[in-house]
């Protein structure tokens, strides 16, 4: 007469906690996930199909169009890419701005992440807090490329304009806030009792299960792992700051949220360094022209630390201007694969903790 | 020959920034993009598994070794569990369809160790008819990378848990990223998830139910991907447009 | 359609109650949830401390069954095609679609195989707004123009063929 | 004596048809003010559009959810789903018949008019038991609408408001022996007899009655069942235009209620701080202001109000804080801490007043 039934629910394409248009197929008994089957694929662009039809310097801005949240990083890694391919120099001077964008859109990145992942889990402030301090750095960014979202701010080999007259000073002034603001954050969540409780032991994933399945980034960093490209495989200038790997063993999601907030405090740290040391004057732009003729049937692969893992770019040269394959490969793919295993076992509740922690981008894992 | 483990990781450090810092060659190359560079594994595999991989190739401080698709998962186990590889993390899965080539897609693999901070290139070829063994066993991670691949290319994996579309509608017709498919696609696929006629209230029945079982037409008809389908599989969708006939009264 | 849309001939004169309905709809514009890409993040911004929906009684509601607006917000592909079309027949009436950016307007820079190139080809759209992604202040724009688009709605039953929305 | 009976219950009727109006317009207030308040605790700005300084924000939302179309699921269970949302509402606003809301009475045309529209023995009873009515509108609606979501906040509302009933109603109990009546109105009278508030005898049973009044009415930490990032929108997902909206009003009344449960049971009702320190007479301003019997009604009135608000204010400065619950961790808070602790309330209440009446 009585029995039990489990039920199956569809989490997403809209939902208000799946980041965009993951859709999650989940199998509940009473409230715990018995299984999950992650559907991504709303957001597939086919980037990777139309950039065989670009010139390589057109592809930058489909970069931007696929981890909108780092705009940046995606636009190194790829024009990094390109620039190894080609064997082409960046001046010191580019390499530094490059550094300095890139970390600014780190922070901007995690502080989305904090303030999404906070909102999931109830602390609905934390969440305008974080886009506050934000709208800052994009501020910054706009004044260098005049972009909010999308900058498409560096060119092959280098990078188009210099730094604005009064840009310093305004970054210095924003670095000094923010880190009074980190403070505040942390005084709201790190010994929060209920969002402990909530993050704790939730999404339990240890090293060596991260490694298996290509999960990178702080999720890898949280698991005790001190995989970060910038020291392992130092690009741009990263071998000449000063600078730490946060690391965790916690493998849980209070791990990852304590590792993403110590990596903020390091990009400070670091943009301040770049500010410093930073070359007055000097070329911005290695080569001239903008046609170039990479060897033919090569092929490489480069990657660099994105907010979210190992951001790689794997390109085929046909000896054209155009690349013959170009594929990216995005952290939030992978680390998407860790979701199933994460959630299993798990409440509902959970699972939006699980997919906060992550820290997806969905254009950035369809493409 | 460096394959001491105590060595410090040397990376693949890019040569525009600092010049490997590892063995110098005998003969220094013209294309600074061609030196040779330290990687145990192909030695390591030349000495355990003799004749699996072809000899390496250096590009700008990458290794490719190339492998026949009989011997991929050997090597990929070995490069795997072998402490002077130990390729833990498999960091990319691609193909690329070179539809001239005899045997047409060309799979990678990007392996990256941690212990050692290495990386290597694993490069296979195979045809549209066959297929390759799925590298699931060795590395998990390798699932969805492999779903894409065989989404977008239409490359088989033998062994795959469970290889279905991933980026693409599951009743999607064609691989996307081979080379004789259009940019635009073909439009007529893309008609059954259109509506023509648009009012304020139009229920069409778009449910996942009846979209896979029109789907499962196409794939009937359509089997094979190349080409344009003779007619489109548009069904005319019911409109209720009642607002329209009321005006007059 | 509302509660009392098209009940009334034409002839009658509405205007006040339609002032009156009118305000309370265009001052009450909850849009859902309901991000694709990069614009959402945008739109998210747009929620955000600096500019605040909240000022003009924009609140997101996380249902369809709640919200009078859908903001596509980002690429629609062609996987997520029949979903967007659900959910907006979800929403109940009177209810609007601003297509945000560029991709949802017409498809953007991707003229590729996956996206649908404009999403007037899925749902009717009232307002477009400009930009890869728009900048907050040009939702709030497009936002305005939906209210004054909605300030000539009627209650009386319309004259021409498509019902009782827009004249503006 | 007909005309007696008939000038009673016209009377009754005008108090109901006040108390009435009172709730149903401040809700629209409690819904402005909180996306007020929670917006300056968000360094931001809040309803400002609409009406000076939006003040109309609310009527605006209002009117619209009244002209949406009414969409009742194909699959819902459609009287069940016409029904539920008036089984919350109703209770909502009834419970408010026996809350005092100031100490002394008119007299208009030479009838006595209460600021309560009943005095009931038994008035804390009666608010519990009628407002656990309110958890089957939630279930049904959540049943009733065919759907996975609005199912299991369902779920969870049951759940969570059994569990908290109980340690609600026990917070109660402590405060209930201090007075030595059940009735709203003697509660406080008992509490100016005390010469104290009973919230400070009663700590301990003001933080668990908050908490799981808190819980009772599903406000952040504890809205799992309409937690709008797990479940999308809860049981109210499928409900739309003013079906939604009486969810909505009966939420905020609830809160109220809570509030003014709290405020007559443990904050004095309508007294004053202090009320027997003759200095602070002043604080009952209204007494200087307006002449005769509208003085004391209106300072109590006053005083009423501002508990209230206190109350409600800190509803919203949790939700603007607090992270949200688990489901498990909720339950366990509820059986595990809150409940042993309200009864060991009673058991040290008990103990207590039984050493004074010993000694005094």
């Amino acid at each position: 007469m009585f029995r039990t039934q489990e039920m199956e629910i569809n989490m997403g394409p809209q939902h208000p906690s799946t980041h965009g248009v993951l859709r999650l197929k989940l199998r509940l008994d009473g409230e715990r996930v018995v299984d999950s089957w992650p559907v991504i694929g709303y957001l597939h662009r086919g980037i990777e199909k139309l950039s065989e039809s670009k010139e390589f310097i057109k592809i930058t801005p489909f970069t931007d169009r696929m981890d909108y949240v780092c705009a940046m990083s995606g636009n190194l890694a790829y024009l990094g890419a390109v620039e190894k391919l080609c064997g082409i120099k960046v001046p010191e001077k580019a390499a530094y701005i490059r550094v300095i964008m890139v970390e600014l859109n780190r922070i901007a990145s995690h502080l989305l992440w904090l303030g999404t992942h906070a909102l999931d889990i109830g602390a609905m402030s934390i969440f305008l807090y974080g886009f506050r301090e934000r709208e800052m750095i994009l501020d910054l960014f706009e004044a260098y490329c005049g972009a909010r979202l999308t900058y498409n701010a560096f060119r092959i080999s280098g990078v188009p304009a210099d730094l604005p007259p009064g840009w310093k000073e305004e970054c210095t002034g924003f670095l000094k806030l923010f880190r009074q603001r980190h403070r505040e954050y942390e005084q709201i969540l790190t010994a929060n009792r209920i969002w402990l409780k909530r993050t704790k032991d939730v999404g339990y994933m240890d090293a060596e299960h991260c490694l298996a399945l290509s999960v990178t980034g702080p999720v890898l960093r949280a698991a005790g792992v001190a995989r970060d490209l910038r020291k392992d495989e130092p690009y741009a200038i990263y071998d000449q700051l000063d600078f730490d790997i946060p690391v965790d063993d916690g493998c849980d999601t209070y791990a990852r949220y304590i590792v993403r907030m110590a990596e903020m405090l390091q990009s400070v740290h670091m943009v301040e360094q770049c500010l410093e040391k930073m070359p007055s004057e000097g070329p911005l732009m290695g080569m001239k022209g903008r046609r170039m003729k990479p060897r033919k049937d090569e092929e490489i692969y480069f990657a660099i630390e994105g907010p979210r893992g190992e951001q790689g770019v794997y390109l085929i040269s046909d000896g054209t201007d155009r690349p013959y394959r170009c594929k990216f490969r995005n952290s939030s793919f992978a680390n998407l694969q860790a979701l199933a295993p994460m959630v299993q076992g798990g409440l509902v509740a959970d699972v939006v903790a699980i997919i906060g922690t992550l820290d997806i981008v969905l254009g950035d894992s369809d493409r | 020959m460096p394959t001491d483990d105590t060595k410090p990781p040397a990376g693949t450090p890019p040569p525009r920034e600092t010049p490997p810092p590892a063995p110098k060659p005998p003969v220094k190359p013209p294309d600074p993009l061609l030196a040779v560079v330290s990687c145990p594994a192909p030695d390591r595999l030349r000495e355990v598994l003799p004749g699996r991989v072809s000899e390496p190739h250096f590009f700008a401080g990458e290794v490719t070794l190339t492998v026949a698709p009989d011997h991929l998962l050997e090597v990929c186990q070995f490069l795997r569990h072998d402490p002077a590889c130990s390729f833990e993390l498999l960091a990319d899965l691609t193909g690329t369809d070179f539809p001239d080539e005899e045997k047409r897609f060309r799979v990678v693999y990007h392996l990256a160790s941690l212990r050692n901070g290495q990386r290597l290139r694993l490069r296979t070829q195979v045809g549209q008819e066959e297929s390759l063994p799925s590298v699931t066993p060795v590395w998990p991670g390798a699932n969805w990378f492999e779903r894409e691949a065989f989404d977008l290319l239409g490359i088989q994996f033998d062994g795959h848990p469970r290889l279905v579309r991933i980026l693409m509608p599951d009743d999607w017709v064609g691989h996307p990223l081979r080379k004789d498919y259009p940019l635009p696609g073909y439009p007529e696929h893309h008609l059954r998830y259109r509506t023509a006629d648009i009012t304020r209230r139009s229920y069409v029945d778009i449910s996942w139910k009846a979209t896979g079982e029109r789907a499962a037409d196409i794939v009937k008809k359509y089997k094979g991907n190349v080409g344009a389908p003779e007619s489109a599989p548009h069904v005319p969708m019911p409109v209720d447009d009642t607002n329209g006939q009321e005006t007059g009264s | 359609m509302g509660l009392i849309e098209g009940r009334m001939h034409p002839g009658i004169v509405t205007t006040t109650v339609d002032a009156l309905f009118n305000w309370a709809r265009k001052n009450s514009l909850w849009p859902m949830t309901f991000g694709l890409a990069c614009c959402a993040i945008e739109m998210m911004a747009s929620g955000a401390s600096r500019f605040d929906f909240d000022r003009l009684g924009v609140v997101f509601r996380a249902t369809p069954r709640q919200s009078d607006v859908m903001i596509v917000s980002g690429t629609v592909c062609e996987k997520m095609a029949p979903v967007l079309k659900r959910l907006y027949d979800q929403m109940p009436e009177p209810k609007w679609v601003i297509s945000m950016g560029i991709c949802s307007t017409a498809g953007g820079p991707f003229p590729t195989y996956s996206v649908v190139q404009g999403v007037d080809h899925l749902v009717p759209v009232d307002v477009a707004v400009a930009g890869c992604p728009p900048r907050p202040e040009a939702l709030m724009h497009a936002v305005l123009r939906l209210q004054d688009k909605i300030s000539e709605m009627t209650i009386a039953r319309s004259s021409s063929s498509s019902s009782l929305h827009l004249r503006a | 004596m007909e005309t007696q009976m008939f000038i009673t219950i016209l009377i009754s009727v005008v108090q109901i048809s006040i108390v009435l109006s009172l709730v149903a317009l401040s809700v629209p207030l409690l819904i402005l003010m909180e996306r007020k308040v929670i917006g300056f605790m968000q360094s931001r700005i809040g309803p400002k559009r609409v009406g000076p300084s939006g003040m109309l924000q609310t009527i605006a939302d209002g009117l619209k959810l009244l002209l949406k179309e009414d969409i009742i699921p194909d699959r819902a269970d459609k009287w069940v789903f016409r029904l539920a949302p008036m089984i919350v509402l109703v209770p909502a606003f009834v419970a408010f018949a026996v809350v005092p809301f100031s100490g002394t009475g008119l007299n208009v045309f030479g009838q006595r008019i209460t600021p309560w529209v009943t005095d009931l023995n038994i008035g804390i009873l009666f608010i519990i038991a009628i407002s656990s009515v309110g958890v089957f509108g939630i279930i049904l609606g959540g049943w009733a609408s065919n759907s996975k979501y609005p199912l299991l906040g369902a779920l969870r509302s049951a759940a969570q408001m059994v569990s908290y009933e109980v340690p609600l109603g026990l917070a109660l109990v402590g405060g209930l022996m201090w007075a030595g009546t059940a009735s709203m109105v003697g509660i406080v009278e008992a509490q100016r007899e005390a010469h104290l508030w009973f919230f400070i005898p009663q700590v301990v049973g003001t933080v668990i009655y908050f908490m799981a009044g808190v819980a009772e009415t599903n406000r952040a930490p504890f809205d799992l069942a309409e937690a709008e990032t797990e479940l999308v929108s809860g049981f109210h997902t499928e409900y739309s235009g003013m079906r939604f909206g009486l969810y909505f009003i009966a939420e905020y009344a609830n809160m109220l209620i809570v509030a003014a449960v709290a405020t007559t049971m443990f904050f004095g009702g309508w007294l004053r701080p202090f009320p027997n320190v003759s200095w602070l007479a002043f604080l009952d301003i209204f007494n200087f202001i307006l002449p005769g019997q509208w003085g004391p009604f209106m300072s109590g009135l006053m005083w009423v109000i501002i508990k209230v608000s206190c109350f409600i204010f800190l509803y919203y400065w949790i939700r603007a804080t607090f992270p949200r619950y688990r489901y498990d961790q909720l339950m366990s808070i509820g059986w595990k801490w809150l409940l042993p602790l309200a009864l060991a309330n009673i058991m040290g209440t008990g103990a207590l007043l039984l050493w004074l009446g010993q000694t005094g």
